[in-house]
């Protein structure tokens, strides 16, 4: 039984052959098949050229269409979603650091050399090789589609969120709400996913989830119009634009807070993580997935995290504008970081409330606030202070 | 809020035996929504036949297993099984035994507190309160394990007295812990106990009136919780507590809130009461010297004491053996059982953690 | 009112524990300080067979010095009732006090280190010394023969003492 | 120490004039009494204890004398909120044949008594009329041996080993 030296060696000496033989018999064969598949030669040496010069590989891809500035790479890479998936990592990692931190402990520290630093990927190749466990009763389909369907929400989701003037994906004149319409969707899954499960538990998390994320899109909805009645537009950049002098959160205070008490009900992180109540409903909706399902639940509901705190952002703090000493992107970034750790210092100091006491704090007191900024907006708006 | 059992409205389902929820021990909960229509527990999972095992072996191997229920209270629940004991031999342990034996009861007191407030804490989802009671009480268990020798069973009390005496300068690193970990408490008690979301989860929750206290027949702080002043170590003093002043924490509301302060203060009492036991030590033995095999009179002996969950109590019969008659341990942990499907019905579901281990139940305690 | 002020004044106290110091015994690097709690000759907890009193001590591994043993069992006997984890073994060497010359032979697979193999010893020749790192591979190991039991054990691998107070689980 | 003794006398013949020779008193110590009461009137004594204030039975277990040929059960009480019985341990003991296994329940006076009452059944095979949950507790559900507690049930593993040690 060899150890675990012996078994990272000969992964290690496979790689190298690998690496060695590939380009000096792989590539030829890709020469001569190419051509039968109607690719220009020419465009096969370009392929090869640019596997060794990196400024080759831009032009490459820019003559294939997805370069930089193409719709595929905005959506794929930059500011879409495999930006946001490492922005979920780092924040995973983040908040394993802040919450050790704040227990007096010290956090993941082993894997990376320094302070644990690679420890979301160490996390993912597990996840990946863990097995993909169906209950046997379980609804199949529905079963495997809702870990898709959980990324695909919460991709879609950023597509709308610009970044900065130039950085966005989606530039549309009613751009939040499209954002609520795609936000919608969640319930749904979160109701699938603890009926296709087939285990008491996750049916009973569903609900929970049911209840709390309806009944709490009706307040994270009425206090994002107080911000759209000052800024006068439903999009983003505008919205942006017209908190250059004064940042919503100043006249909107209520209604910030309100959107943020309903985010973080949305995000279902700790004090209202009622549908994953470990303690009495072993791990909610989410109880039967194992391996890359859970891997694709966790990394869907970071990406939740960082579209909501990029419109809290946007929305109230004045999204990019700040002294042109830094990029409008890195004021909007700071902003965020500031956001994400209050989100995340919540989860060391809360216990989480339970199910009836969130819906009655929905609706007795979050929904009559939003109420109540609307007319602070509309006497904020007359007397013409924002 | 009651609930009445209409058929096909309940989901049935056990908050079993392999639950982060409940420890080795099995629930059967009845659902009607989200309100609770009925439980039944169910014990016996980590039963190891404790009192049979006991008539097997001599006074002195019955230690180290009487000690296995609650590890992490072990001086606590042996204390009474020595007590009976030397009622069996006619002995009394030397005075400065005595003031040892009170230490280190109130130490496992201090740490088995602590394992309950760490759980308590995941239990209500309120994961730093997990890590800071768990960090603290290493501080606690070092302090054990400079007397008795090991982390957590130190078999350390034996019929007669205790095994060794305290090591050299224990009183000032004992002094220095409580010192430090009175200031900690301040930080709990702002992160904790007086935290907002923590009152709503745990005030008028699983409220246990007075007269239903008793009638249940819950001990320890549980029963002080609902505005009962009795613990053992009043009522009836054993190994010179006499000697120590202290007031016993009460509560009136009975609640799960009343609980968990109840058990904060006592806290605060154990580490007032080994400052004062260490301050009252006399010098002195602290073993009667006791060769060979230990033989009890015929006859029998019961003793009681308080350990951290409720009044632990032994009733020893012996015929003149080596080896004990018929030993009979009943352990707080037993008698909640009674008081648990009393408390759940008609709760939230959401409230069962809070119910359930509000009560401090242990299950390998209770199954012994 | 009083919501906020104890929301916020939990969060402060949970965000005020960044600063300060760690809990955490970074076990391989660090180790606690065991030995010589109150410098006895073993380290660990003694019992001196005629005054029957012990001596505060660490419950680690045994220490048997065999020039002492009279391989009378009474530890095995002490053991049966609690983990019957002594085994007298015959081992070839002669010694002048044991006739029989066998010696107690321990199976730490099953040992609780409660130490009454030690309180039963009449010729104060079994001890514990504050030796802890006993884990093994495979079970067949665990069993420690007269004359492994009779060396003194050592700490293995690189590590350095739990330097000070402040650090590790020792703080406050 | 010798404790004043006259609070457990007061009791005890108080306990007497009601229930004159139903009740033998086997022995009065400082903080401790025992009485022994058969089967068919403690139910009665135990109402009459318990308005003395004895309002908690902290333990209630049996024992197999197979000499006597007999099973004791043996009920430990206390009083929780009484100032001046707070110290003592009353133990109402009963005594009955090993051929009919039956004694009454006493959970109409104490509730608590339950849980103790369906363990001792479950070790000792003592049936207690009128508890309605007579079944196992806590040994495993295909136990099919005799009840563990009884003196004729040996341990497996200790004959194995040890022979007639």
């Amino acid at each position: 039984m060899d150890t675990f030296e012996e078994f990272l060696k000969r992964v290690i000496t496979i790689a190298f052959w690998l690496l060695l033989l590939g380009p000096v018999i792989v590539l030829p064969i890709i020469l001569l098949v190419l051509p039968q598949f109607g690719v220009p030669v020419e465009v096969a040496n370009r392929f090869l050229i640019a596997l060794i010069n990196p400024l080759e590989m831009l032009q490459f891809i820019d003559s294939l269409g997805i370069g930089p500035s193409s719709l595929f790479f905005k959506i794929a890479a930059f500011p879409g979603f495999t930006f946001a998936a490492l922005f979920a990592t780092l924040m995973i990692l983040y908040e394993r650091k802040l919450l050790a931190k704040m227990q007096n402990r010290v956090g993941p520290l082993y894997a990376g050399r320094f302070e644990g630093i690679l420890q979301p990927i160490a996390e993912l190749f597990k996840l990946i090789f863990k097995e993909l466990l169906t209950p046997e009763k379980a609804d199949k389909p529905f079963f495997w589609a809702v870990p898709f369907l959980a990324i695909a929400v919460g991709g879609a989701f950023l597509a709308l969120i610009p970044l900065s003037p130039e950085i966005y994906i989606a530039k549309s004149e009613i751009g939040l709400v499209i954002i609520f319409a795609i936000l919608s969707f969640t319930p749904l899954i979160v109701l699938t996913a603890g009926w296709a499960s087939a285990n008491k538990f996750s049916f009973i998390g569903g609900l929970r989830a049911l209840h709390q994320l309806v009944s709490y899109e009706i307040p994270l909805i009425l206090s994002t119009i107080g911000v759209v009645m000052l800024s006068g537009s439903l999009d983003l950049m505008k919205i942006v634009q017209a908190q250059a002098s004064m940042w919503f959160i100043l006249p909107q205070f209520i209604g910030a807070c309100v959107f943020f008490v309903t985010m973080i009900a949305e995000l279902e992180r700790i004090p209202f993580d009622l549908p994953e109540a470990d303690s009495e409903l072993v791990a909610g909706w989410y109880t039967e997935y194992s391996g890359m399902h859970f891997g694709a639940l966790q990394l869907a509901n970071y990406i939740k995290l960082y579209g909501f705190s990029a419109l809290f952002t946007i929305l109230f703090l004045g999204g990019w504008n700040g002294p042109a000493t830094l990029p409008p992107v890195a004021w909007l970034f700071i902003k965020m970081f500031v956001v994400i750790s209050f989100i995340l210092v919540l989860r060391g100091t809360n216990t989480r409330i339970r199910i009836d006491q969130l819906i009655k704090l929905g609706w007795v007191y979050l929904v009559p606030l939003a109420f109540a900024n609307l007319f602070i907006a509309l006497a904020v708006a007359s007397l013409g202070i924002a | 809020m009651e609930v009445v059992d209409q058929e096909g409205r309940t989901l049935t389902f056990s908050i079993g035996p392999q639950h982060p929820g409940s420890g080795h021990f099995r629930l059967i909960v009845k659902v009607d929504g989200d309100f609770i229509v009925d439980v039944k527990p169910d014990p016996g999972y980590v039963h190891r036949g404790a009192e049979k095992m006991c008539e097997e072996r001599t006074y002195i191997q019955n230690i180290p297993h009487l000690e296995r229920p609650v590890i992490f209270d072990s001086s606590g629940i042996l204390f009474p099984y020595v007590l009976a004991v030397e009622e069996l031999l006619g002995v009394q342990a030397p005075p400065r035994a005595q003031y040892i034996r009170i230490i280190m009861a109130e130490l496992n007191r201090i740490i088995s507190h602590l394992y309950w407030l760490a759980i308590y804490g995941i239990f209500l989802g309120h994961s730093t309160m997990f890590m800071w009671p768990m960090g603290d009480r290493e501080l606690f268990i070092d302090l054990a394990e400079a007397i008795g020798g090991t982390r957590v069973t130190f078999s350390y009390f034996v019929p007669g007295g205790v095994r060794n005496d305290l090591p050299p300068e224990f009183k000032e690193r004992a002094l220095k812990t409580c010192a430090y970990f009175e200031k900690r408490l301040k930080e709990y008690d702002r992160i904790f106990f007086s935290n907002p979301m923590f009152l709503k989860r745990t005030q008028d929750i699983g409220v246990l009136k007075r007269e239903d206290a008793i009638r249940l027949g819950v001990t320890g702080p549980n029963l002080r919780a609902s505005g009962i002043s009795s613990d053992t170590r009043k009522d009836e003093p054993y190994s010179s507590y006499q000697t120590i002043k202290w007031d016993i924490p009460v509560r009136k509301e009975g609640d799960c809130y009343a609980r968990a302060m109840v058990r904060f203060q006592e806290l605060f009492d154990s580490m007032s009461i080994i400052r004062q036991a260490l301050d009252l030590i006399p010098e002195g033995s602290v073993k009667i010297a006791m060769r060979g095999q230990i033989k009890g009179k015929v006859g029998e002996s019961f003793a009681r004491t308080e350990a951290a969950r409720g009044t632990m109590f032994y009733h020893i019969i012996s015929d003149g053996a080596t080896h004990p008659y018929r030993v009979k341990i009943s352990v707080p942990s037993f008698r909640s059982l009674c008081a648990m499907p009393f408390l759940l019905k008609g709760n939230h579901l959401a409230d069962m953690p809070a119910i359930y281990w509000g009560l401090d139940y242990w299950p390998v305690e209770a199954d012994k | 009112m009083s919501f906020f002020v104890g929301f916020f004044s939990a969060l402060w106290a949970g965000v005020k524990q960044i600063f300060k110091h760690r809990y955490t015994l970074r076990y391989p690097e660090q180790k606690l300080d065991m030995l010589m709690v109150n410098n006895q000759k073993s380290g660990g907890y003694e019992f001196d067979a005629k005054k029957q009193v012990g001596t505060a001590g660490f419950k680690g591994r045994h220490i048997l010095y065999m020039d002492k043993c009279t391989g009378c069992s009474l530890c095995a006997i002490a053991c049966e009732g609690i983990a019957d984890c002594i085994d007298m073994v015959k081992v070839d060497k002669t010694f002048v006090q044991n006739k029989k010359s066998q010696f107690p032979q321990i199976d730490y697979g099953r040992c609780v280190f409660c130490g009454f193999c030690v309180d039963a010893c009449p010729f104060d020749c079994l001890f514990m010394t504050p030796f802890y790192e006993l884990a093994t591979t495979d079970k067949r190991s665990f069993v420690y023969t007269p004359e492994m039991l009779s060396q003194y054990p050592q700490l293995k691998g690189e590590y350095k003492f739990m330097p000070d107070e402040k650090s590790g689980a020792h703080h406050g | 120490m010798s404790q004043s003794i006259e609070k457990e006398e007061l009791l005890l013949s108080s306990i007497k004039d009601k229930f004159g020779d139903k009740v033998s008193e086997l022995y009065v110590n400082p903080k401790r009494i025992k009485i022994l009461v058969d089967r068919e009137n403690i139910l009665n004594v135990a109402t009459f204890v318990r308005d003395l204030g004895f309002n908690q039975v902290i333990s209630a277990g049996g024992t197999d004398f197979p000499k006597e040929d007999s099973f004791v059960v043996d009920y430990h009480l206390i009083s929780v909120d009484h100032e001046d019985l707070k110290r003592i341990i009353f133990n109402l003991s009963t005594k009955f044949p090993k051929n009919e296994p039956k004694t009454p329940t006493l959970m109409e006076v104490w509730p608590s008594a339950e849980y103790h009452e369906q363990e001792t059944f479950e070790m000792l095979g003592i049936i207690f009329e009128g508890h309605p949950r007579m079944e196992r507790l806590l040994l495993p559900e295909d136990w099919n041996d005799i009840p563990p507690l009884r003196k004729e049930f040996k341990l497996p593993s200790r004959l194995v080993e040890h022979g007639s040690s």
